[in-house]
């Protein structure tokens, strides 16, 4: 029950289905207990939310799951802290919080017609799959689509069967990598860093959009990849993650210069970064 | 009113206190059932901060007991433990809780009849001094504010 | 500013405190060791008049250190969730508050106030009447910047004159419906004293208007580490200080029963913005000391158009190393 | 007072980075008296800034695990006694080597002194420990005098005036620890929240922490902005440490830490 008045009550929602996506990491598909909060609810990609273990605290992951499918909402999150191990205890059936959606989201009606390039590493790829699928969702809306996603290990990658899926769609071209030494046997895929590999796909910067999601290492080398490929930081879309607590720009914790990033993002322009301090 | 029934906590380790307790019950000794039983590789495990953990979650009173000087089975657990309860006890006795409230023995493995007395003692002592109201109080005062 | 100005006389204002003990839970400043506090009082003498300014500010009551947000109880089919009854708050009124205090909870309110608005605070902030006390004195570590008698933020501001009487300029409707009901303690004489001779000049920060930008421009400079070496992290001037309104959240239970409570925190803590993988934005002091500045005296200013400080002095009295922001403002600005 | 200027001035030469010393305290542009402050002088212009008398207490040694300062390079400190006795603790403690820092004393009311090695410390230490104040003294001796239940009511009247800023362990020469316990969450140790209990409970883990190691310079109770008198905690548990197992900390490069060893033959009156 999220009441109206108490902005800090979270739902509560059944935990329905827990994937094993890789070694300590985890997506967990969340339904809402109360009906009317679930008439109620709607979210946009690139919004998160602060998930509650009672009795443990929140953590801060987005909503992994696409808007364009109601009903649900599923989140992917990796065993580090408090409350991700505290998640990671529970079974399908507990009761976990969920406030939000929060923050901004990203502008995919103004895509349309556009090619779209998403650069993903590692645990970041949750954030960019909510945004894909919603894309796909409205498939006939968008030009090609084109992924680059790569992860330390084979293990790592996470939603294995979605890529699969993803890899057999002619109307999407994905390429997956592993880092250097991170690959198995029977690995198909190519082995290399994901700015190399994106270097090498060299998808056009002709009317397209780049969004980029990764650890700061990764970022770093794929900017200038992206400059070179002509892509203007007006087109390069990222979702950034700091520490939170109350997520609606109350707490005063996760701000980058006076722009707050669970208000005024998490989703940003690489033009908007350049004007940030660099604090983050 | 039925008489007040204290909680104990007993923190023992498991090579001689626990080990004694396991031989008071073969022996079919009866003591007291108020004390729930935490079992630790030795009492040099036993950090100070748990006894002040055992009275902010409701105990009224505390044993904590261990193998006796020159017998730990890791040969200075004990001897560690010692010096701490020493100036942990002085320290709690400075600020004023309550240690007449806390047990600090050695029992061996064999001394089963000395656990049955002691636990049986310390409900006696406990129940005398009756609820911890000083620290409920202060729990009371930190799990909601003052209306 | 004021909607009407009375009169009340020393004699008068102890009996409206009379009063008020059976209407409100009154809070006031009282000694308490060797520190000044806003604390409840049950009766007139406990309240401590001969003082410059608490040691914390009146934030507390708004906005107190630990303060439940909701209650759980884990069950076996679930939990149950009952957020904080707002309507069981006590009403309070809070005399003697001085002018600063009372700036710093209105600019406080602008980040609780704001969508999707915090209701506890709104309802601690409706139920709590402030009437103020201009300052006749000041410290060194004053620098309101001639604001000793400032209305902003309180209900009823009195200002003590020459025989111990106090002008009552009335502001606000709560504190309109507070005379009302005790019309009979104030009066209404033909020509009141001049309330400037009363309160106290205090300096202020020199060049104030051009303060954000100048700080902005020396965001990359090296003066915020260099001034911040003798920082040595703790969190006085922020938990001291009427407008820092930076908390944290976390989870108590006791057994199945548990809340989530907020509480204080500061910027000036080095796991403030720490990542649970160990990137830690602000790694060192330097940067955290800069965005206590920079939040107070430029973003503030930018968002909220109102610096995030009311120059009280508490932050440069309370350091333990004495760190004196007045000057190091000035001296940032100079940069 | 030149000396002490010369003094400094000659170590800059030398290569040291910082002179971390004294100013005078003020408050906005009006007075001085507020006490003095610390000051890191690292110029011949900066060192003219600094001072170093009777009124001159706070306790420097905090700064030589910061690691902001520590990255400046070698340092050379004003050392009050108890700044000493910090140092040769913090050597003890293996958190500071050899060479890096030198300190200026004072010899006496006039002259300042330069020690570069541990080992000068160390010798101009002894004979010269400063006893507790007759304040500290007093008020200790209040708080012994008292029964439990009056001792309870003193402590749960601070622990609940506690708002938690640590201050007290930032200002703690010996509280270096990159990660308090009372930070870590896995176990949540000390409650976050600064009510009574979580404060009670931050007061006896931090006490305790100290115990043996403690040198009583007394900064803790100075840095609380509500006026606690934390610092007592701090030095009865010295006082207990030093009776019951004969060893003041901070005196010798030598010394044991007396809750890290035992003896076999250690006596107490209250285990049966």
């Amino acid at each position: 029950m999220c009441s109206s008045t108490n902005t800090y009550v979270p739902y509560s929602m059944r935990l329905q289905k827990i994937t094993q996506e890789a070694p300590g990491v985890k997506t967990f598909r969340l339904e809402f207990i109360d009906p009317a909060d679930a008439a109620r609810f709607s979210f946009k990609t690139g919004q998160f939310a602060e998930y509650s273990v009672f009795g443990e605290g929140e953590s801060t992951f987005c909503i992994a799951s696409p808007h364009t499918r109601t009903g649900y909402v599923e989140c992917t999150f990796r065993q580090a802290g408090r409350v991700t191990t505290a998640l990671s205890g529970l079974e399908e059936g507990d009761v976990v919080g969920f406030r939000g959606p929060y923050g901004n989201t990203f502008p995919i009606d103004d895509w349309k017609g556009k090619n779209l390039v998403f650069v993903a590493g590692g645990i970041a790829l949750p954030p960019m799959r909510s945004v894909i699928w919603s894309c796909i969702d409205n498939r006939a809306d968008y030009k090609n689509i084109t992924i680059v996603y790569g992860a330390k290990t084979v293990d790592d990658l996470v939603y294995k069967h979605e890529l699969d899926e993803w890899e057999q769609r002619e109307d999407i071209n994905l390429h997956l990598t592993v880092d250097p030494g991170g690959s198995t046997p029977d690995w198909k895929g190519r082995v290399g860093f994901v700015p190399t590999i994106l270097a090498e796909v060299a998808p056009s910067s002709e009317n397209t959009i780049a969004i980029v999601c990764g650890p700061p290492i990764m970022i770093k080398n794929t900017m200038p990849v992206l400059k070179q490929l002509g892509f203007s930081e007006e087109h390069i879309f990222t979702t950034l993650e700091n520490r939170m607590k109350c997520g609606i720009g109350k707490c005063g914790r996760c701000n980058i210069g006076s722009t707050y990033v669970c208000k005024d993002g998490p989703v940003f322009t690489a033009a908007q970064l350049a004007q940030l301090p660099n604090e983050f | 009113m039925e008489p007040f029934e204290p909680k104990i906590i007993a923190f023992v380790c498991n090579w001689c206190t626990y080990a004694g307790a396991d031989l008071a019950g073969t022996s079919r000794l009866k003591y007291a059932s108020n004390v729930k039983i935490i079992r630790f590789p030795c009492t040099g495990r036993i950090d100070f901060m748990l006894l002040q953990k055992a009275f902010a979650n409701g105990a009224d009173g505390i044993i904590v007991s261990g193998c006796h000087p020159n017998d730990c089975h890791y040969t200075s657990g004990n001897y560690h433990a010692r010096r701490r309860w020493t100036i942990y006890k002085s320290l709690l006795d400075f600020t004023g809780i309550d240690t007449s409230r806390i047990a600090f023995t050695w029992v061996s493995a064999a001394e089963g009849s000395k656990w049955a007395d002691l636990v049986n003692t310390t409900v006696e002592t406990i129940r005398q001094l009756g609820p911890y109201t000083d620290m409920q109080e202060l729990i009371g005062q930190s799990t909601h504010e003052p209306q | 500013m004021p909607i009407l100005v009375k009169l009340l006389q020393r004699t008068s204002y102890n009996s409206l405190i009379e009063k008020l003990l059976d209407e409100f839970q009154v809070y006031a400043p009282v000694k308490k060791g060797k520190q000044v506090l806003y604390e409840r009082i049950r009766a007139v003498h406990d309240m401590e008049t001969d003082y410059l300014l608490p040691v914390l500010s009146a934030k507390s009551l708004v906005f107190p250190p630990v303060e439940t947000l909701f209650t759980f109880e884990r069950k076996k089919e679930g939990v149950d969730v009952l957020p904080v009854a707002v309507e069981n708050l006590p009403e309070r009124v809070l005399l003697g508050v001085r002018p600063c205090d009372a700036r710093g909870i209105a600019i406080l309110r602008q980040t609780f106030a704001q969508e999707p608005v915090d209701a506890i605070f709104e309802a601690r902030f409706n139920k709590t009447i402030l009437i103020g006390l201009s300052c006749a004195t000041a410290d060194e570590a004053c620098f309101c910047g001639n604001r000793a008698g400032d209305t902003t933020g309180s209900d009823i501001l009195l200002t003590q004159v020459s025989n111990g009487d106090y002008l009552a300029e009335i502001i606000t409707e709560k504190g309109q419906r507070l005379v009302e009901r005790h019309a009979d303690l104030f009066e209404t004489p033909t020509e009141l004293p001049d309330k400037a001779a009363f309160v106290a000049t205090v300096r202020g920060l020199d060049n104030v208007e051009n303060l954000p930008a100048l700080l902005k421009a020396a965001f990359d400079s090296k003066v915020f580490d260099q001034q911040s070496l003798a920082c040595i992290g703790c969190g006085t001037c922020t938990y001291v200080c009427p407008v820092c309104s930076c908390f944290d959240m976390q989870d108590e239970t006791q057994g199945s029963k548990g809340r989530r409570v907020r509480c204080w925190d500061s910027c000036g803590f080095s796991c403030f913005t720490v990542h649970t993988s160990g990137h830690n934005p602000r790694e060192t002091q330097g940067q955290r000391w800069r965005q206590r500045v920079m939040h107070k005296f430029s973003y503030l200013p930018e968002s909220n158009h109102t610096f995030g400080c009311v120059g009280c002095g508490r932050c440069i009295r309370s350091c333990p190393v004495k760190l004196d922001i007045s000057q190091l403002i000035n001296q940032i600005a100079h940069v | 007072m030149n000396t002490l200027h010369t003094l400094s001035r000659q170590q800059l030469e030398l290569g040291a980075q910082v002179i971390i010393g004294y100013t005078p305290g003020s408050n906005g542009t009006s007075g001085t008296s507020r006490p003095p402050k610390p000051f890191f002088a690292q110029s011949p212009e900066e060192v003219e800034q600094l001072i170093f008398d009777d009124t001159c207490h706070y306790n420097l040694a905090v700064y030589l695990t910061k690691k902001e300062v520590t990255a400046l390079g070698k340092r050379v400190l004003f050392a009050t006694l108890p700044t000493l006795r910090s140092i040769i603790r913090l050597a003890v403690e293996h958190q500071v080597n050899e060479g890096d820092v030198a300190v200026i004393v004072r010899a006496n009311d006039t002259e300042y002194a330069l020690l570069n090695t541990l080992a000068e410390m160390e010798t101009f230490l002894n004979g010269r420990t400063p006893a507790m104040s007759q304040e500290d003294r007093e008020q200790l001796d209040a708080l012994l005098a008292m029964n439990q239940e009056e001792r309870w009511a003193f402590w749960k009247e601070a622990f609940e005036t506690c708002i938690r800023c640590y201050a007290c362990r930032q200002a703690c020469p010996l509280c270096y620890c990159a990660t308090c316990a009372a930070t870590a969450n896995q176990p949540q140790w000390i409650p976050v929240a600064q009510h009574a209990l979580g404060n009670t409970e931050w007061h006896l883990m931090r006490a305790m922490h100290l115990a043996g190691r403690c040198i009583t310079c007394g900064q803790c109770g100075e840095a609380c902005p509500m006026g606690l008198p934390v610092h007592l905690l701090a030095f009865y548990l010295a006082e207990t440490v030093q009776h019951e197992y004969g060893a003041a900390s901070g005196l010798t490069l030598t010394e044991t830490t007396p809750m890290s060893v035992y003896k076999p033959e250690d006596t107490t009156n209250f285990i049966r």
